[in-house]
Formats: structure tokens, C-alpha cells, sequence
């Protein structure tokens, strides 16, 4: 049984007092704790920034690799040992700025990887620029006079890309986190989790309060999370209601399933010695 | 009396589209079956079709190490191939053409150069489509240097094996025309090859040559993006990814390729990724992370010239600064720079064990020179080959350390899924256990532990290679694929009776210095060649030496040196 | 009988959040209006709150040009800062520190040390919140310094006029009440300043000094990515994209920033793009098209410890043999490595005027220590500045050629929508129109011509600054950001009798060293100061001149030099 | 009045004899004709591949830049420059692969730019690799057991990033492309143009007969553009009959607009001596 509390490492995380970061990271605990998954066998993954130093918080394998690449690394973690749970956990301006076209390409190939999109709507590491989800308007250091860009909506992208599992968490609410955590992770393919996440420093229009007033749970009515046209026209609600929860799932071969390479084992479990080079050798005689 | 001459420098040279680089390749194989040596290179612009395209393939009863100027035997699919390379043909040489097609008279041939017009496009579309002119002229040629059709015959059939059979027979048929074309003639020509004893030598090239060590040394996961001339190694993977359960993964960019080869490695899979300048320059970023995270990786750099998109068909030594000093801050890795085929093999059967051994990074610098001119050589011998994987436990010792101080630098690595521990690779400045650390005192402690493991590696790698004779006062000095041109050149000077030594340069970094000092303390002309404009090699040997060089060799053209220009060079330090 | 000493090194600790950053500005502002020095300088992890943070700032009747190590006044918000610097203390040291939250007897003072115990929390949450106890402490401290308090309030005023008017009086008050605390104890410290007549001087970091040079020099455009120790270029301009009409814009990375400014430059806007390391690694590819299209561009990189994300809130001098061979194949740039904020400025101004003329690539190397280190030096002097844009033509010529062979390798450039003409800018080997071609005539001549542009620059560049004693047998060579701290260590060497010279490279490449050699031929002892672990500046003098340096001093702990570092440096020399 | 032949270069272009390139270069070249746009006010951009090579064989200024970067040089030259007429030219592996993000992001900020995707679904210069758009299952160089993963959409994503001029063309049909280019151009905003382009040496899939038999126009139906999540929808038909056409248009800002440092004049108009830097010195005291 792996047990919460197996997962709290030695170092404590350093996010400012009230960060939405904590909820998520007691989320994803929750759900590895709830997978029953052994702790040497998870692999959490992030890029660079706040949401980044997540890895090393809990008591796993991580890579805390560069801004914008978990996702290749990750790719590579679970194509060479494909039998690794593979979490990445990353930022708005890391997953939706800089890494986009990972994630994007990560989408239609369907690895069966669990992305979590920490999504602050704003670069809190570097001390509070725009990112590419902050609201048009929006006043940061970088865009003192408003930021004038139509903001990136992960959902419709996903579902864009042809996702598989393309869902909306809050940090305000764990135990809707931890089910799509747990939902996500368990889904057969690249499952796509954006997580509203306060940033109480920097972000003072996306607060809790403002989440409070405007989240409710979709799929406590009853939505076809089978049909995508109507999942990309709900998640483009974005005004005095926000939806959260599953959008879309459908279930179709991973990557892997698709690679004869791997039916036996995984690649770092392959025999190495020994391989017989001859006939290739041969075509060049 | 007319010297026979038991070589020859045959050209072919036509649009591209024209299989021209096939039959080349085909030639070269047929030549390597007849126990002869053959090299070949090729020059065509960035096209898919058109263009003016041209395969070189010199055959010698000797090893042929590398591309020659002088052409004796000139195929010509097209006009422009005489009055391109009609400066470049020996007075004896001879022209294949199509009288038809091409109005000979138009330009300065000479009396003595043989002119042979065959109705190559007649004949091709008779037996099938004009692009099987090639064939056609395939078969004329061997006729004319006097070799035996029947191993072209078979040659074709495995060409076409499979699902391309209807082709075999028209082929066979065309070839065998051009072949009775000129038997039936009794043409004079002074380059007759004859067959040879020896066997089972290969016909192949540095990319193929460094993938099939590579395969052999256990490698289980390729990611890369197609790029000019690296290419032909994903191409040769994904060929082979179910033979030898090899996962090859095209991605979205080089980015994306070189991180992920980073994940593979420190998942435990031997992973490798293969670019040119270009998408390396995409890469340099992830460099750095591989150096901090100390994770076992391997990167083909397949040169061409620069700077951006440059001349992307052709050939340059021009990245090797670059591959040095590539990300921010300071870190070790290892470059080496494969001579020959033999080299390249070697490199692949050997980077992924110092890849893991030290856990570092290793560049394999090639270029478009050797990555795409194959060569015939003896089959690689990788009989004493040992998978060496370092200090990589399979179980986590008690109180575990990824990255714990050691006296070589190199820290016992378990891998991810390993029970009973965890870890933290970290790009951040780290401690022994992964975990960010930002003290001066564990800061320079790991600094010097990252970097110790370049004097270890130093300690390990051979001296470079000296050739020619050691008591010389002309020594050359030269790194990667100029070597065979070189050895060419010296075999040329020693019939001038000129000594010559040649110190070549197959490990480049860290750079062994011992050998070279030695050499330039009894040298009276040291010579250094490079195939680029500002002498990258000689910089590197400056910054570990300070040895500035007087005399340079530098070909920034975008083609390779040919064995003259180093005659040349060396007769005038005389 | 006590030497009071008109001088002080104040440092300030405590968490991330406590404010630490803007009371150093405040302070070196209130300094440099009361006629007096200042420099500070900071060290904080990268959190965005918590961790230990501390702010110094070295106060001075004469410039001051660097970090100090020897602390004489110590503000601890918390236990943690007692803790860490106590060992930084001079013996007559001031501590001020609340004693409510910290029980100084815990830790082992000299009873020659000052320990000032304010109620700082209770004080600041009086007047307002805890935050304020830095303007407290500020108070405080000045009063102990011998400073009058009406320029505080003056700056607080200002501080806080606009948008957070309310926090005026309350920090105000706070401030005043850590002043009188003081003033109504007769505390002796021996550290006393003393307002200087000289005004006029402004309190600057090089980051800020650069952007104020590059909006007076015609900056235009503005891509960025933000990154420490860069991002404050961004919101600089940022800030005042409307009074100066410049577009500033966020990219989604460092690729699309540099590719954003060749089109900029390109279209005719001076562009700007400021990044650090990560991000130039990004940049790499795009810094060959720039090469290759001739495209003039400004590209700041301000350094931090690598490799990877390393220690990104320190410092380090790790970049620059990247900075010269980033990108692959071979093309002319230019590198600045401004040695204070001075230097920083005429970078700004002059850069443009650089790339525009020489239609290349400048690079500018700053690193943390100096695009975070305010200094207080005399306003810029930018009287004789003028716009230089090189071979700008408003009108097309007949038969217009973009990359016309000229004597000086410099082509007479319009800008796309000048009427009459068109061409290309292209990123593959191209003729004088701009058309690609692949020829080795056009090759080696574009070659050429591209980088003849270097030799052309290199004689428009002033030599290195020779500082100090001209005869002295010892020198010291460096290059950017170590200049003010050398300076410094020579002015205490010169107390001590040690006379020394330093030869200072504010313009690193093309590498001008004639003087340097001079220089070396007459010295006895020559050391080599570089804020790195391999030499990097080393290796480029070796690589330009052969020359390489017995002596060394290289520190990589991820933090700047002392002075006093040098001084014993230069002390074994002997 | 600007003529197709004043827009002839002296080059010729290099494509493969059939290459749907042609047809595409000429109907650029008839939009920018029949808008009567002078030539030296137009630049072409591109990246690197088969259509990379375009800028070189239109008589207007031109940037052939590198590999999947042209909509940031072409972002520089338009901010710089608002007066010029910009066009991208791209491939699908240079636009949709490796230049994907920048692709994304540009459509967010609506700048005034054309962008001209020649869809072959392969990798035409490097000798036919897989690309982003290749058909599930293709067989290629670097595929040769068949490509795993599903394609990128070009319009979705469009539709996804907020794109506010989303058409797709056929070169067999120069008639439409010309039109789709004119309207695309003439939008102020930023047009996505993805074009259908048979490679007729490395792709024997989707060819001209391919699309001969499939495509159809779109718009000689009630098709209403301006309904998001119907064409959304819409883009997703890619099996017996595929829609050609303008699939959705909006109107709004674009990104010069809101910037009010352009409005008087383009940032190389303006007069960049004498700029007075004494006030924000002075805040340096
Ligand atoms: C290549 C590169 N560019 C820039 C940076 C600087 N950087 C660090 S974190 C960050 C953005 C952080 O924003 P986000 O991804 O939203 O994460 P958050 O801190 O908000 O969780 C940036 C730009 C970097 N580390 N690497
Ligand atoms: C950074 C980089 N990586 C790889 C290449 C090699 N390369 C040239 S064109 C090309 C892809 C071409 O495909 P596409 O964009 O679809 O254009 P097409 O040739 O099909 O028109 C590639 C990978 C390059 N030039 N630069
Ligand atoms: S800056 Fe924002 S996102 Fe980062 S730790 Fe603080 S509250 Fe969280
Ligand atoms: S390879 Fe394909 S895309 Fe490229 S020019 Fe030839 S037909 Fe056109
Ligand atoms: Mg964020
Ligand atoms: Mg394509």
C-alpha cells in the first residue's frame, strides 16, 4: 500500500503561503496514493518555473528539466520504459507558451501520459510578465499597458489536436483534482489536465475568489463527454461561469500499443548484448 | 608505348532525378564484389529533380580513400556534364554520351580523349523508361574497363528484389546492351581494371557505417529530425527498428529529438539523435541539461556549410567550435570526429559505451563528405567489442546518491522504476542527491566533479594516430574526414620522393597533446588542413596549447579537398 | 584612539517578500543625492518568496566600483542573516536586529560589535504592516551613518506618488521612528559619512543604463522572452513603450524573439532582443540567418551560472566562448562586454550604430553582478552621440544589388518598400542579388566578403583600457564585468605598495591585441582574472595570439570576486 | 497598375515538373495582380523546404528565412513595417511542425499577415519523411511500416487558436486559391490559408486525383462563416468528400491597431534622431 505520507519528501516546498501549486501537489499525492501506484515506479516530470520545483516535492523518480521541454523528456522516459507511470506537471507560459508545440504533437500521438497544466495565467517565476493565457488586458510588468493578445485556450486546443481525455481542474477544488488525476492517469493515452491555479502574487484578477464565483462542475449535469463538437463549444465558455471537469474522453490505441517493438518489453528491459549485426552487414557486400 | 593504367576515375553526371547517385552506389558494390577499392562522392545542388547532379567514383586495386580530381571516364547524361567537367578529364580519358542528345563537337575535347557515342535514351526506353539510361551506361562502362557483366547481373536482381521485380530483367537487359555496345567495338581505352582476390569487403558509408555500430552497441531509441546530411540514419533506423526492436521516433523538431533522447537515456535505453548544423543549433539548449543532469547521450552532427542554411547539399569542417562551446556554462563532453567508414563504425560501437561510462555527452562530428561517400573496406571486425554500461547498478544501494562525490567524477547511476529508492535529475545546480543546492561550497565541489571526468576520459582515449614516416621534417596535422585525401596525398608525395608524417585527429576532444607536441618539436614544416575558412582545429590546438600554426591548408568552397591541393600545399613548404 | 572611517559596507538580510531589493535602491538613491557613492549588489535563490535574500551596498566619499566582502553595518529581518554573514563582520561592526524575534546571545558577537536592538515589527505594524520594518531599518541606519533625513522622506514621497499614495506618510513616519530611535541613543559607531558637494550623479544597474542608451540611439523594436538576470530590460521598455513610441513584444520563446528582430532589422527598425543563457541558446539557429542575411541585430545576453538552468539567480562570466562560436558554419560578429554601467550605456548607444553599419550581429554580454549592481556614477555623457546607419540608402540605385562586393565587405542596403527595386534576403549561400547559388567562385567570394567586414570593424575599435601604473611589473588582464572590482583591489594594492596595472576588454571580439601583447612582454607576473572555471577569455587571447596564462585566478562558485580576493591573488604573485 | 509579368523573376522556379508548388506561386501571383499591389510593398516569406523556395521566383522583396521560422521574421518585418503587404509561404512540416507554435501564437495576436500553407503531407526536400499531416499509416522513408500518429488539422487548430480568417484551398483549383488569397489578404487580421498540394514525386497518397475526387467547394452551399463551432465541425470531414473553401471569418482588432505607437506612422517612418532621454535619466537622481 503506498501511503500519503510515503510521498512527502525530506524538502519543503518554497511556493509563496497560499499558492494554488500546494493543492495541486496534494492533489497528484493523493491520486498516487489512491492508484495504490509504488513510488519508484512513478517518473514526475516538469519544464522551469514555479509550478516546475513540483517534482521535487514528492517522493518519486522527477526530472526538473528545462522551460518548455518536459514533455520530450518525458516522451523519452516512457518510450524507453514504457511500463513507468510518466507525470508531467507544468506552467502556462512552459506548456502553453514555450513547449506548445510539444504538447500539442504529444496530443495526437497518444503516449499514455498525464498532463498537467498548472495554469496561472501569468510568469510567476520570472516575477510576473503576461503569459500566454492571461486575459486580454490584463496589466503585468510586461504589459503595463495591457496585454492585447487573445488569450491560448487549452481545452479547445486539445481537442483540437485530438486529445483523448481533455479535462478542466481548479486547485480550489482537490477532490474534483485528485478524481481527474486518478481518471487521467488510468486513461489509455495522452490525457490533457488544465488546472486553474491562484498565483497570489502576481495574479490579482484569476484569484480564488474570482474561481469561486465562476466554476461549477460539468459533468454534474449531464454532458456527453463522447462528443467533441459540443466539448469545443462548452470549453469556450469562459465568462460569469466557467466550466470544470471531463470535456472529452475517447479511448483509441496509445503509442505504444502501436509499436511491435514493445509488445514483449520494454526497451530497457531488451537484452543488449549480443546483437547480431551480420545480415545487415551482408547488404553491403 | 601506352601505359595501361590498373585504376580509374569514372564521373557521371546528369539531373537530378537521373539515379545518378544509385547507379553510382551500384558501381561502387559491383567494384567491392570484384575485390577492387572504390570511393565515392557526389555533388548536387538543394533540389529534388533538375539541377546539375554528379557521382565520382575512383576504383583502385589499392584502398581508395578518397575523391580525385582527374576524371578518366566521363558519363555524360546531359550537356552540361562535358562543359562542367571537361576541364577536369586526363587526355586519355574517355566520354560516354548520347550522340543523339549531345552535339560533341560543340566543345574542346582532344584528339586523345576517347569519345564513345551510344544511343543511351534509345536504348533505355526500348527496355523500359529513359531514367534507366544510367543502367545502360552502367553496363558500357564496365565493358570498357574490361570487367565481367555477370556480377552487375546480380547485382540488379537484389537492387529490385521484392516489389520492384518486373524491373529486374529490363534492367538486366539495358545494362546488358550498353555492355554489348561497347564489346562489340574494339575500343582502346587506357584504364582496364581487373578482378581481385580479395573478398567480403563492404561497400558503405559513414552514416550506415556509424549506424550499424551503433545497433550493434545496443542502441534502443532514435529520435530525430530528417535533416541534409544526417538523414540517411533515420532512414536506415526506421529500416531496421523491428529487426533489432528499436524504437524510432520522428519528431516535431530537434528540440523536441534531443530532449527526448535525454529522457531515454536516463530512462536506460541507449538513445541517440542525428542532425546537421541547423537543427543542432535547436539542440544546444537540451546540451546543457544532458551535461547537468549527467545523462548518458549521443549526437551525430553531420556538417555542412554554414552559416544558416548555407550550401545544405554540400560539404564543410565548419561546426567543430561550435560543438565545443555549444550551451551556456561550462561543462564536459567528448567530440569525436571519424576519419573513414572504419572510424565512423567505430564511433558508433563506441559512443554509447563512453556515453555511459561517464555519463556525459558525445558529439560524433561527421560531414557530408564521409556521411554520403561510401567506400569499400574490410568488414568491420567488432569481434572484441564489450557492452561497458559504467557504474550502473540494478539495485539501489542503502542511503542511495545519484550524484555522490566520487574520485573520478562518475557517480553509481540507478535507473527510474529501480524499487526502494528515488531520485531528482535536476537542470538546476544540484547536490549529491539531485535536489537544487545553491551554496558556493557544494557548487564547486560538483563543478569539479562534472569536470573531473574529462581528465579520467582523457587518461582513457589513445594518442592520435601518426601515419607515414616518422622521422619526416613535413608533418601534416588534420581531424576528421580530410584523412583519407591526405593519405592519398602522401602515398602521391612519397612517389615524389617527399617524406611526409600525417597526425590524425579521430578523438578531438578532450584533446590528447602529447603526440603533437612531439611532432612539432621535430618537425621543421608542420601543415594544417581543414576543410573551413577561420581553422577551427587550430584554435582548439591554440587554446590547449598555444601552438598558433603558420602554415594552413583551408577549402571553404564548399567541396572537399582532392588529393593535389595537398600535393600542392606540401611542395610549396618545400 | 578609534579611526573613524568615512566609508560603509551595509548589508541587509532576510527573506524574499521583506522588501530587501527596493530599500537597497532606496538607500544607494539616498546616497547618491547626499553626494556620496554607492554600489550594491544582491544575492537571493530562485524562489519568489522565502529563502534568504541579502541586499550590500558599499558607500563611498570616492566611486564605488564593486562589491565589498568586510560587512560594517548588518540589518537582520532575521536570525538566519546572523547566522550566515556573522563571519563577514568587521570587529566594529553595527548589528541592527529586533531583539523580540532574535536572541542575539545565540551567537557568538565580538563585544567589539555595535548590537542595536529596535523593536523593528512592532514599529512598522504600528505605522502600517510588517513589510515596513525595511523602511525602518533604513531609518535607523541612516541616523547611525550620520545622515540627515530629509532626502529619505523626499524619496519615499516619490516612491510611492501615483498609485500608492496612502503608503507616503505611514512609511514616512515608520522611517522617521527608526531614525529618532537611534538619534535619541548615543550610540558610537565608527562609520560616519557625510554629505558631498558633488550632484548630478545617478544610481544605475547596467541592465537599465544599456535600454536608456539603446532608446537614445533609435530603438524601435523590442522582442523578448523574459529570463533573469535579462527580464528587467523587457518591463523597462516595456514601461516606456508609449513616451518613445517603441513596440515591446513578449514572444512565445527566445526563437521567435531573435527571428522577430531580423525581420525588424530587415524592415529597417533598430531591433533589440535581451535574453540570458537558456534563452540565447534558443537563439542560435537565427543567429546565422542574421550572418548570412546580413541583418543587423543587437542581442544582449546576460549571463548566469550554467550549465542548464544552473544557479539562475547568481552570476557568472560563463558564456562567452558559446557567445563566439554559437550558431553553426563560420560569419562575422561583434561582442561587448561593458565592464560597469557606464560601459553598459555606450553599449546601448553605440551597438546599433554597430550593427547597422557593419550590417552584422553585436553581441552584449552582461551578466547578473552588473545588470542587477547599481552604481552611482556621473550622468551619462552622451553630448557627441549621432546616428550611424552605415550604407542606409533611402533610394534604389539602377540595378540595385543587396550584397554587392564592395572593398570594405559593407553592401550599400534599402529597406524592403523602396520603391524601383526588390530582393531577396536569404538564408542559403546567395549571389549579389540575393539569389541562391552554389558555385565555389560565389562561395568563396561571399565568404570573404562577409567576413572582411570583421577586419574592417576591428580597426574602428579603441584597444583595451590600460588602468593603473604603466610601469608596474604586475598586470592583471580581465574582461567585463570584473573591471570595478580589479579597480578596486588595485587601489588597496596601491596602499599597500604593490604597484599593478589591468588591461580591461570592454570590446572582447574582434579581439584587438596589441596592446596586450605589449603589455605582456614588459610585465613580470601577468594574471588572468575571469568570473569562470575554464579560462574562457584565455582562450580566446590563445587562440588570437598563442599566448597562454600561467597565472590565473578563476572563481565559479556562482558569485562575483571581492577585491580582497585579487589583492591576495596579486600578493602570492609576488 | 501592377501586371503577372511585372511579377516574373529572371530565376525559374527548381520545383519537379507537376508539383502543385506551381499552381500556387501562380495564383499568388494573380491575387497580388488583381489587388494591384506595387510590387516593392509586398514581401514573401518563407522558411525552409520544397515551398520555402517560393519568395525566390516572385518579383517582390523576399525572405527566405530558415526552417519553420518565417512567421516570426514576417511578425518583425509587419510590426516594423505595417505599410508592407505580408505574405508567408510555408510547409506543413516547416508550418505545422517545427513552426507550429509560432504558427499558434501569430493567429492569437491577429497581426495583418497572409500565411500560405502548401499542404503536401510529406517532407518534399529532404526527400520524403513523414510530416504533421501525413495520412495515418502512410509509408515513407521514415516510416516504413506506416506513421502512427494522427495528423494534425490545420483548420481546427486554427479555429482552436483563435484565428479570425480560416479557409482551405486545392492547388488544382488556382480559380478559388486566387480568390481565397485575395479575401485572405484583404482581411485585416491574420488569414491561415492551408492549400492541398500534391507532391507528385514522394507522395502517391494525396495526389491531384486524390483531391479531384473528394474536394468540393464549401461555399456554393449556405455555409455560414461565421459560426465557430460549425466549422469547426465542418473541418473535421476528411474522408470521401473534403470541404474547400472559406470556413470561418471574424472581424476584430488586429494587432497593429492596438498598438498605439503605430498609429501616426511605422516604426521605420519615424524619425529616430534627436530622442530626448533627459526625463527618464533624471529618475535615475
Ligand atoms: C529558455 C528559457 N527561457 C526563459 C526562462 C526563464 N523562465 C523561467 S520560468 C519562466 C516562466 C514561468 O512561467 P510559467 O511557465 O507560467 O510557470 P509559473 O512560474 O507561472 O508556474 C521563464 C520565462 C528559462 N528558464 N528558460
Ligand atoms: C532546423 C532544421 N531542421 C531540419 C532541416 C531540414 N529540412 C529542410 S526542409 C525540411 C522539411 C520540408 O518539409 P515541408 O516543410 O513539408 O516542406 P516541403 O519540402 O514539403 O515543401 C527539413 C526537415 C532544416 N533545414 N532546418
Ligand atoms: S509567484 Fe505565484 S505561482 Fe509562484 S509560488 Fe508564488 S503564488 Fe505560486
Ligand atoms: S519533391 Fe514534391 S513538393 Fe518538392 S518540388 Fe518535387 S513535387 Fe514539389
Ligand atoms: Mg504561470
Ligand atoms: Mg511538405
Amino acid at each position: 500500500m503506498t501511503e500519503l505520507k510515503d510521498l512527502n519528501t525530506k524538502e519543503i516546498p518554497t511556493w509563496c503561503p497560499g499558492c494554488g501549486d500546494f493543492m495541486i501537489l496534494a492533489s497528484i499525492k493523493k491520486a498516487v496514493a489512491d492508484m495504490n501506484l509504488n513510488p519508484s515506479e512513478v517518473v514526475v516530470v516538469s519544464g522551469i518555473g514555479c509550478s516546475a520545483g513540483l517534482p521535487h516535492w514528492i517522493e518519486t523518480y522527477g526530472f526538473h528539466s528545462i522551460h518548455g521541454r518536459a514533455i520530450p523528456v518525458a516522451t523519452g522516459i516512457k518510450l524507453a520504459n514504457h511500463g513507468l507511470t510518466v507525470i508531467v506537471v507544468s506552467g502556462d507560459g512552459d506548456g502553453y507558451g514555450i513547449g506548445l508545440n510539444h504538447l500539442i504533437h504529444a496530443m495526437r500521438r497518444n503516449l499514455d501520459i498525464t498532463f498537467i497544466g498548472h495554469n496561472n495565467q501569468i510568469y510567476g517565476l520570472t516575477l510576473g510578465q503576461t503569459s500566454p493565457t492571461s486575459t486580454q488586458g490584463a496589466k503585468t510588468v510586461s504589459t503595463p499597458h495591457g496585454s492585447i493578445e487573445t488569450p491560448i485556450n487549452p481545452l479547445s486546443l486539445g481537442l483540437a489536436s485530438g486529445a483523448t481525455f481533455v479535462a478542466r481542474g481548479y486547485a480550489g477544488n482537490t477532490t474534483q483534482l485528485t478524481d481527474l488525476i486518478v481518471k487521467g492517469t488510468k486513461h489509455r493515452g495522452f490525457a490533457l489536465i488544465d488546472v486553474f491555479q491562484p498565483c497570489v502574487t502576481w495574479n490579482k484578477i484569476n484569484t480564488f475568489d474570482f474561481f469561486k464565483q465562476r466554476v461549477y462542475d460539468l459533468n454534474s449535469e449531464k454532458f456527453n463527454t463522447s462528443d467533441l463538437n459540443a466539448a469545443f463549444s462548452r470549453c469556450q465558455e469562459l465568462g460569469e461561469r466557467i466550466p470544470t471537469g471531463l470535456f472529452y474522453q475517447t479511448e483509441t490505441d496509445t503509442y505504444s500499443d502501436d509499436l511491435p517493438q514493445l509488445k514483449e518489453k520494454p526497451l530497457v528491459k531488451q537484452n543488449i548484448t549480443n546483437v547480431d549485426i551480420k545480415s545487415v552487414l551482408n547488404k553491403y557486400k | 608505348m601506352i601505359l595501361m593504367k590498373d585504376f580509374v576515375n569514372w564521373k557521371i553526371g546528369g539531373e537530378a532525378g537521373y539515379g545518378i547517385l544509385s547507379v553510382g552506389v551500384m558501381f561502387g558494390k559491383f567494384c567491392t564484389r570484384n575485390g577492387l577499392f572504390a570511393f565515392n562522392s557526389s555533388e548536387f545542388p538543394s533540389l529534388v529533380r533538375g539541377g546539375h547532379n554528379t557521382v565520382q567514383l575512383i576504383v583502385k586495386k589499392t584502398p581508395a580513400l578518397s575523391q580525385y580530381f582527374e576524371v578518366n571516364l566521363l558519363v555524360a547524361l546531359n550537356a552540361e556534364t562535358i562543359e562542367k567537367h571537361l576541364n577536369e578529364l586526363s587526355s586519355d580519358a574517355a566520354i560516354i554520351f548520347d550522340g543523339k542528345e549531345i552535339d560533341i563537337k560543340k566543345y574542346k575535347t582532344k584528339k586523345s580523349h576517347v569519345l564513345i557515342d551510344i544511343p543511351l535514351t534509345e536504348i533505355a526506353v526500348r527496355h523500359g523508361k529513359k531514367i534507366m539510361r544510367n543502367t545502360v551506361s552502367l553496363g558500357a562502362s564496365i565493358a570498357l574497363l574490361g570487367l565481367e557483366f555477370d556480377k552487375l547481373e546480380q547485382l540488379i536482381k537484389e537492387a529490385f528484389a521484392g516489389k520492384k521485380d518486373a524491373l529486374i530483367p529490363i534492367n538486366i537487359a539495358a545494362a546488358k546492351e550498353g555492355f554489348n555496345f561497347i564489346k562489340n567495338r574494339n575500343i582502346k581505352f587506357n584504364y582496364q581494371l581487373k578482378e581481385q582476390k580479395q573478398k567480403n569487403h563492404i561497400f558503405i558509408n559513414a552514416n550506415d557505417a556509424f549506424s550499424l555500430g551503433a545497433v550493434k552497441s545496443g542502441l534502443k531509441f532514435v529520435a530525430e529530425y530528417p535533416m541534409t546530411p544526417s538523414s540517411s540514419i533515420l532512414s536506415f533506423m526506421a529500416a531496421h527498428e523491428l529487426q533489432y526492436d528499436i524504437v524510432v521516433k520522428q519528431t516535431e523538431d530537434e528540440i523536441a529529438a534531443m530532449n527526448m533522447i535525454i529522457g531515454g537515456g536516463f530512462a536506460g535505453a541507449r538513445s541517440l539523435t542525428a542532425t546537421s548544423g541547423g537543427g543542432f543549433s535547436l539542440m544546444v539548449e537540451a546540451l546543457g541539461l544532458a551535461g547537468m543532469t549527467e545523462t548518458p547521450a549521443v549526437v551525430v552532427e553531420s556538417q555542412r556549410p554554414g552559416p544558416s542554411t548555407g550550401l545544405p547539399t554540400m560539404t564543410e569542417q565548419g561546426d567543430l567550435m561550435f560543438a565545443l562551446n555549444a550551451s551556456q556554462g561550462e561543462f564536459p563532453r567528448m567530440i569525436i570526429a571519424p576519419g573513414d567508414v572504419t572510424e565512423a563504425f567505430e564511433a558508433g560501437l563506441n559512443s554509447f559505451n563512453f556515453a555511459e561510462k561517464y555519463q556525459l555527452l558525445v558529439l560524433v562530428l561527421l560531414d557530408k563528405y564521409i556521411s554520403e561517400g561510401n567506400t569499400t573496406v574490410k568488414e568491420f571486425d567488432y569481434s572484441k567489442f564489450k557492452i561497458n554500461r559504467g557504474k550502473l547498478l540494478t539495485k539501489a544501494p542503502k542511503n542511495y546518491l545519484r550524484y555522490a562525490f566520487t574520485s573520478d567524477g562518475i557517480s553509481p547511476r540507478v535507473l527510474p522504476g529501480t524499487l526502494g529508492t528515488v531520485y531528482k535529475a535536476n537542470g538546476d545546480e544540484h547536490n549529491e542527491k539531485g535536489v537544487s543546492d545553491e551554496s558556493e561550497e557544494n557548487r564547486i565541489k560538483m563543478m569539479n566533479k562534472r569536470m573531473k571526468k574529462l581528465d579520467v576520459l582523457k587518461k582513457e582515449l589513445p594518442e592520435p594516430k601518426l601515419y607515414g614516416d616518422k622521422n619526416a621534417k613535413i608533418s601534416l596535422i588534420a581531424w576528421g574526414s580530410t584523412k583519407g585525401i591526405i593519405l592519398e596525398a602522401i602515398n602521391e608525395l612519397q612517389k615524389q620522393k617527399i617524406k611526409v608524417n600525417f597526425l590524425h585527429y579521430n578523438y578531438v576532444f578532450p584533446l590528447k597533446e602529447k603526440k603533437l607536441l612531439e611532432l612539432i618539436k621535430k618537425s621543421k614544416k608542420v601543415l594544417l588542413v581543414e576543410n573551413n575558412m577561420t581553422s577551427q582545429f587550430g584554435k582548439l590546438i591554440a587554446q590547449e596549447t598555444g601552438i598558433l600554426f603558420k602554415n594552413k591548408l583551408l577549402k571553404y568552397t564548399g567541396r572537399q579537398f582532392y588529393p593535389h591541393e595537398i600535393v600542392n600545399a606540401v611542395r610549396k613548404l618545400k
